[in-house]
Order: C-alpha cells, then structure tokens, then sequence
C-alpha cells in the first residue's frame, strides 16, 4: 500500500465490530464531527477528493489507531490550519470551552434536508481529446504505479488484470483533482478482478471484486 | 496487552477538542453551531435506511419500477424522492439464488447517504475495510450469514462516486404483499449485502 | 503491503528520529526486553524466522503505535502463550513485582559473550533436487502473490523487474521455515532494482534497491 | 493532536508489564534474570560499532585485507575475532566516489550486531523502514549528509541473512595513518551508510 489507509485486503485485522440495530453515533461529539464537516467553510477550491486526501495525509499512527469520526476531527482541523485560518495552539486555547449545542429550529433542519438532497453530479460531458473509451468486456490492467498524492486505485488491486463490467461516463478523476490539478474528467469504469487474481491460491473459490477504475489506471491487457 | 480498539481510549479528551474546535471555529465566523444541529438533525431523523428500504420493497413489488432501477438506479431513486449527498450516481445490484453482492469503501468509508443514512461504525471500521475483499465469505459468516456452497460473490469496492445499493432477494412468503409490508423486511445490513432480508414472521 | 510491518515505501511518515550518539537502551525495561528474548526458553522448533512473524501477527495498531522493544515484548508474550507455557491473566497478575536487575557476574558475561558470539550459520548445502539457479546477470521479475503467511518479499517488490547480482548460495527459505513447514532451503540472490521501476517516475534519480530475494520468489524476466 | 510518537506515552505501564513476564518466566523456570543481566552486559560492553571500525580501518589501510573482504567479507571479518548471531553471513559494500551505499531493513530491523552492536532507535524507526527505500536521498539529507549531485545510491533492503556493511570512503588526509587512529574515524552511522566517515580534526 501506497499509505496505511489503503486497507483493502491488508491482514492481521480481527473480527468486524459488528452490533445489531447500531445508531447513528456513539457519543454526541461524533455528531459535532459530522455536522462540522458538512457546514462549516471550506477553503477555495475545496473539494471531495482534498477532503478525503486531507484524512488520508494524517499520521499514519493517528490514522490507523483513529476511529472515523476522529479522522474526520483531524481531517476539518487540517483543512483549517492549512487555510491559514486557525493555529493548533488557538484550539488548546479553547479546551474546556462548554458544549455550543442547542435544540435544533426546524425550519433549519428543513433546509439542510434541502440542502443534503441536492444532487451535485461528478460526470462531465465528455470533451474532445479524450482517449477512446474501453468497452464493456474488454481486458484491461491496471498500473503498477505507486503515486505520493492521492489515488483511487488500491494497492491491492494494482498491476492486476481484470475485465470492464460497466461504463459510466466520463467523472472528475480524484487522482487529479484531490492534488489540486482541477478536475480532469475521464472515462469512468467498474472493473471486475477475480479474487485469485487480486489475493492468489489462498483467495476464497469463487469471489470477485469490482472496484470504480478511472481511464488512466488502466491499460490494455493482451 | 494494550488496548487497540479505536477511539475508545480518549473519549473526554476527544470531546473537549471537538468542542474547542467549533468554539474557535465559531468565533472567527467560519460556522454557525446551529446548521450543525439542525444537519444532524437532518441525517438522525430524516435520512436513513428506511428509504432505501422503500426503493427495494418497490423493486421487489413492481417490475416496471425494478427495470427502471437496472436502466438507471439515480433516477429510479429520485422517482422516490431521494438523493443528494453521497447518492449522486446510483447503481442497483442484485442479489439472487447462487449470486450474493456486498458493498465496501477500503479506501474511505463511501456509502450512500440518500437511501442508507450514515454508514454504521462496523462499515467505517479498519477490520471491514481490510478483510470485506480479501475474505467476503468469512466475513459474512461474522456477520452470521452462511451462503450456500458454490455462491458467487461480488463485492463492489467503492472507489468512486458510484454508489452500490444492494437489493437483497425477496423472502419467500411474501407474495402479494404491499410495498410497505415489504419494506419493513427490509435491513440496513441487507442492502450494503452484510445481512439477508428478513423472513416474515411465522416462516420457517 | 500484506501487513502492517511491511513498511517499504509506505508514505506519511515524517523525519527519521535520528540522534547523535544515541545510547543503545532508552530505559532498563529494553535491556530485559532483548535479555529475555535473547536467553528464554524457546518452543521446540522455534526459529528466527517464526520470531518475525510473531511480532508481524501483533494487531496492526498495537504494531505500528509500539516501539521496536514493545513489540519484542509482545512478540515474546505471544510465543510463550501459543507454547501453552503462560496465560495473559498471570502476566496481570504479576503486575507490581520488582524488578529482578542484579549486578551481573562477569564469568556469565564472558560465557555470553561466547555464546553469541558462535556462528550458526542459515546456508546450507546444495542439495539434489533444486531447480538450476540464475547466475548474475540475469533479468528476472518477482511474483505478485500476496501470502497470508510469514514472506521475505516486501509488497513494495512485488511484481517488478530485476537483476540478480549476487549469488549467496542456498539458504533456509523463511518463507516456509517462518510458517512451520521446515527449512526447504533453496537458492538466495541479490536483486537489484532501479527505483524508478519500484517506485515510478517520482523515484529519485540514480537510486536503485538491492533485496535478497529466494528462487521460489522470481521468474525469469524477458 | 495525539501523541503519536511510539512508546513513549505508556512507559511505566510497559515497565510494569516487563518485570511481570520476567517474574512469571523465572518461576516458571523459563527464564534466568541472571542470564538476561548478563547478555545485556555483553552487548552494552563488548559487541558495538567499535568491533566494525576495526574492519573498516583494516580494509583502509591493507589492500590484501581488503581483498579478501571482498572475497569472503564473513571470513575476513573473523579474522578480526568478529562473528556470531546476526553476522552469521556478511557482505561487505563499499563507497566510492560517485556511489554511496545505505542499509535498511524494512520488514524488521536486521542488523549486523558482531560488528555494529544493537541498532539505533531510528535505525528501527517506522520512518526509516518506510522511507528509506523510496527516498534515500532525503533521509540522508535529514541525517546531514548531502551527497554530490549524480551520486548513485544504492540501498541494500537486508531481507535475508545477509548482513550488509558499509565501507565508507577514507577521509583525504589520513595517508599514512595506523589501524587504530584511522578506526576512530569511522563511526556508527558511516557504517549503515547513514553518515561519513570522520574528517581527520583540522581538516577543512
């Protein structure tokens, strides 16, 4: 793996903390976390990808002992220090500061249901002087590459040869824009690997996995 | 041994940073600490799995709707009322006898929000993120759902902004049912694959 | 990577914490620590190789989050409660002891001196049966399995083109030895590999890496 | 943000932990606190970088030492006296103008302890594991050693038996100069590769 959150198919992790009917938070600072991502400003040009690269440039350690909601703290807490518009040590200034929660008005909530129920696509038209899509059943392989920014393409799935199971236009390709390069829009495609493919003998008999792969993360395979 | 269970361990000091945040956040006018209530709100009592429920219970019910859903899942969904957030571009998946489908985001925690709500804990956890591609079978059986032998699996790992509804097969006994029966059969854990439908009361 | 300790080339992680003249030991706790695995009681047929693995199968958190010494500790708790020799629970129990430090006996430390200062060798003869060897020279590619076991070849190495530059001879495979299976020693060899194949057009330039890489490992490269 | 550094935060909690294994291994005759106290006297005293130094300096100052170091590095290393665990296989690697070599082990922290002694911390670092391979170049700048431009780096990832030492260049000035004095220019570091060796005092 390129960096400890590309934790598909990673060994040593026990059982799945699966707990029947679980709600929504455990605890009411992980809704503090949440609702503080979704609304609170965010720095021009922010998007999905920065958001999600942001979480994904915390310390290794931090991140794999973290839990999600904790991630998300430190992700908001990095995109705000980066903008330049808070300092660690101002948030260690505030420590004790006493809950700002209050009861919902529910006109407001009516708003944000509003505002969350908002599509805001990621296809693009597609643009002259994009390569030729691949079809729908051909054989492709994915790049061996191993790039320091952020990538939608897991370790484990790289250099692996697999077939094109579905076309979905053309989308902002996040190994370009969760690096700050904009949007670059290409083909985007769900890619079946057969499991022996991705984990080899000791893969289990008759598994596969179908990841979202974008035009540059392939190629031809023979 | 030491302990390694997430988060768990500094609660009251993850707390009082999360409040020192948005006190500070809110005073240099970067956030209104009432939106985040108010969203919240939004996504704890209006957002959640019952939605997706209803799209499955229509998909089982009424096949003209379940062709709309494989022709173009975003818009059958939306025939619903639902989308938005993290439901931008849908895809329904299928489960049926001998092919059993289940969602992961190894990656991050990607998960459709309009139908499914927020993802639970155990989804976001390193555990699933690591193990639901290598082992889809053990984990399932985790999960307490034993495939029967010779079962394909897919899982769909959701490394873009697709995201995967899983529709779970119909339990038997149910015929004539109304959508709203239905839908109440109808998991969270069995639209993400981790869990079956539910079998009507009484059956077997 | 397979798992968390296998940390070539994985990103976010700072400055290397490097001191001058930095002592051996950080605490007398890590002098017991390398003591005790250095001088205790070792399963029958425990080998070096199945230590490795035993810090590696530590949980991927408590892996990463420790120190070198916290995972010598947990690796040699680990052994010695598989052996069936002791429970966690004891160990709780004996929290609070003293320390047992004593002046040490300078005829002991000569005799340790002695004892780990004796060669025992992991090259062993080329026996009848083995498949015929590269020679230096030769290009060969590394294969992509991911193996749930105990491995020698890192992820970052996986799938890439080399070039075998030396040959060490034939030597107990851990890859077998460190899951139980015995030594089935076989062909060892040094392969070096440019780091702009490992590491892609972001290497740096004239930088390449050597790995002592096993036959079973390789295949020959076109 | 937490702390992240590694052992650091639960030091007497791990003390504790480390004098209850040792008192439960020695009741259970599974261990002799003698013996530990012992072994770690001899690594503390006996084995360390010195013993290296001797090598380097004889490999700088006899061309038929250096011969048969590289011929067989294991053999003319215990021509020295210099053998046992962790040097059971040597290999000697040399500098030169134009190619610098660095040694790490990314999987653990294998080290050739006949003659460097235990490793460093950073040595076992997980920032020296991971980076050390895929940034040379900017590990060694963090270490204060800026190679020339074009330098070729090789770094030798110990993942075998094999022990890697690294002969570092003979610092300009030092013709003439004996065994010993020239040992104790070669430090620790010079010999992973992480530094160079010392500049005889007065040099420019």
């Amino acid at each position: 793996m390129t960096r400890v959150h590309d934790l598909g198919g990673v060994q040593g992790f026990g059982r799945v903390p699966w707990e029947p009917d679980e709600p929504n938070f455990h605890g009411d600072w992980e809704k503090r976390v949440l609702g503080m991502n979704l609304v609170a400003k965010a720095p021009e040009g922010w998007n999905i990808d920065k958001g999600r690269h942001a979480r994904e440039r915390l310390h290794p350690v931090t991140y794999l002992a973290s839990s999600y909601f904790e991630r998300w703290l430190e992700g908001l807490v990095l995109r705000s220090v980066e903008a330049g518009w808070i300092e660690e040590a101002e948030i260690a200034a505030k420590m004790g500061a006493p809950s700002p929660e209050a009861p919902p008005d529910p006109a407001r909530v009516d708003a944000m249901v509003e505002r969350f129920s908002t599509r805001v696509p990621y296809d693009r038209p597609e643009t002259e002087g994009l390569p030729a899509p691949y079809a729908v059943g051909d054989r492709v392989r994915t790049r061996m590459d191993d790039p320091t920014g952020h990538t939608r393409l897991p370790a484990y799935a790289r250099g692996r040869g697999g077939e094109v199971v579905m076309r979905h236009g053309v989308h902002v390709f996040p190994d370009v824009s969760g690096n700050g390069g904009g949007e670059a829009p290409t083909h985007l495609y769900a890619v079946r690997f057969d499991a022996a493919e991705l984990f080899g003998a000791e893969a289990e008999p008759g598994a596969s996995v179908t990841l979202d792969l974008w035009h540059p993360h392939l190629e031809p395979a023979s | 041994m030491h302990d390694h269970g997430p988060g768990h361990s500094h609660l009251s000091e993850t707390e009082a940073r999360v409040r020192a945040l948005e006190t500070l956040l809110a005073e240099k006018g970067l956030l209104d600490p009432a939106a985040v209530d108010a969203v919240v709100e939004a996504y704890e009592t209006r957002i959640g799995p019952r939605n997706g429920a209803q799209v499955v219970a229509k998909a089982w019910a009424d096949p003209d709707y379940l062709a709309r859903l494989r022709e173009d899942a975003t818009s059958a969904i939306l025939e619903l009322g639902f989308t938005g957030r993290q439901g931008e571009h849908m895809v329904a998946v299928e489960n049926a006898p001998g092919r059993h489908n289940l969602v992961v985001c190894t990656l991050c925690s990607c998960y459709p929000w309009p139908v499914l709500g927020l993802p639970p804990a155990w989804y976001k956890s390193n555990e699933y993120r690591a193990r639901a591609v290598r082992e889809p079978r053990k984990v399932l059986a985790d999960f307490g759902v034993t495939l029967t032998e010779g079962t394909e699996i897919r899982v769909w790992d959701s490394t873009a902004e697709i995201r995967y509804l899983v529709i779970p097969e119909r339990p038997a006994g149910t015929e004539g049912w109304s959508e709203a029966a239905l839908a109440d059969l109808v998991t969270r854990d069995s639209m993400i694959g981790a869990g079956l439908a539910r079998a009507p009361e009484g059956a077997a």
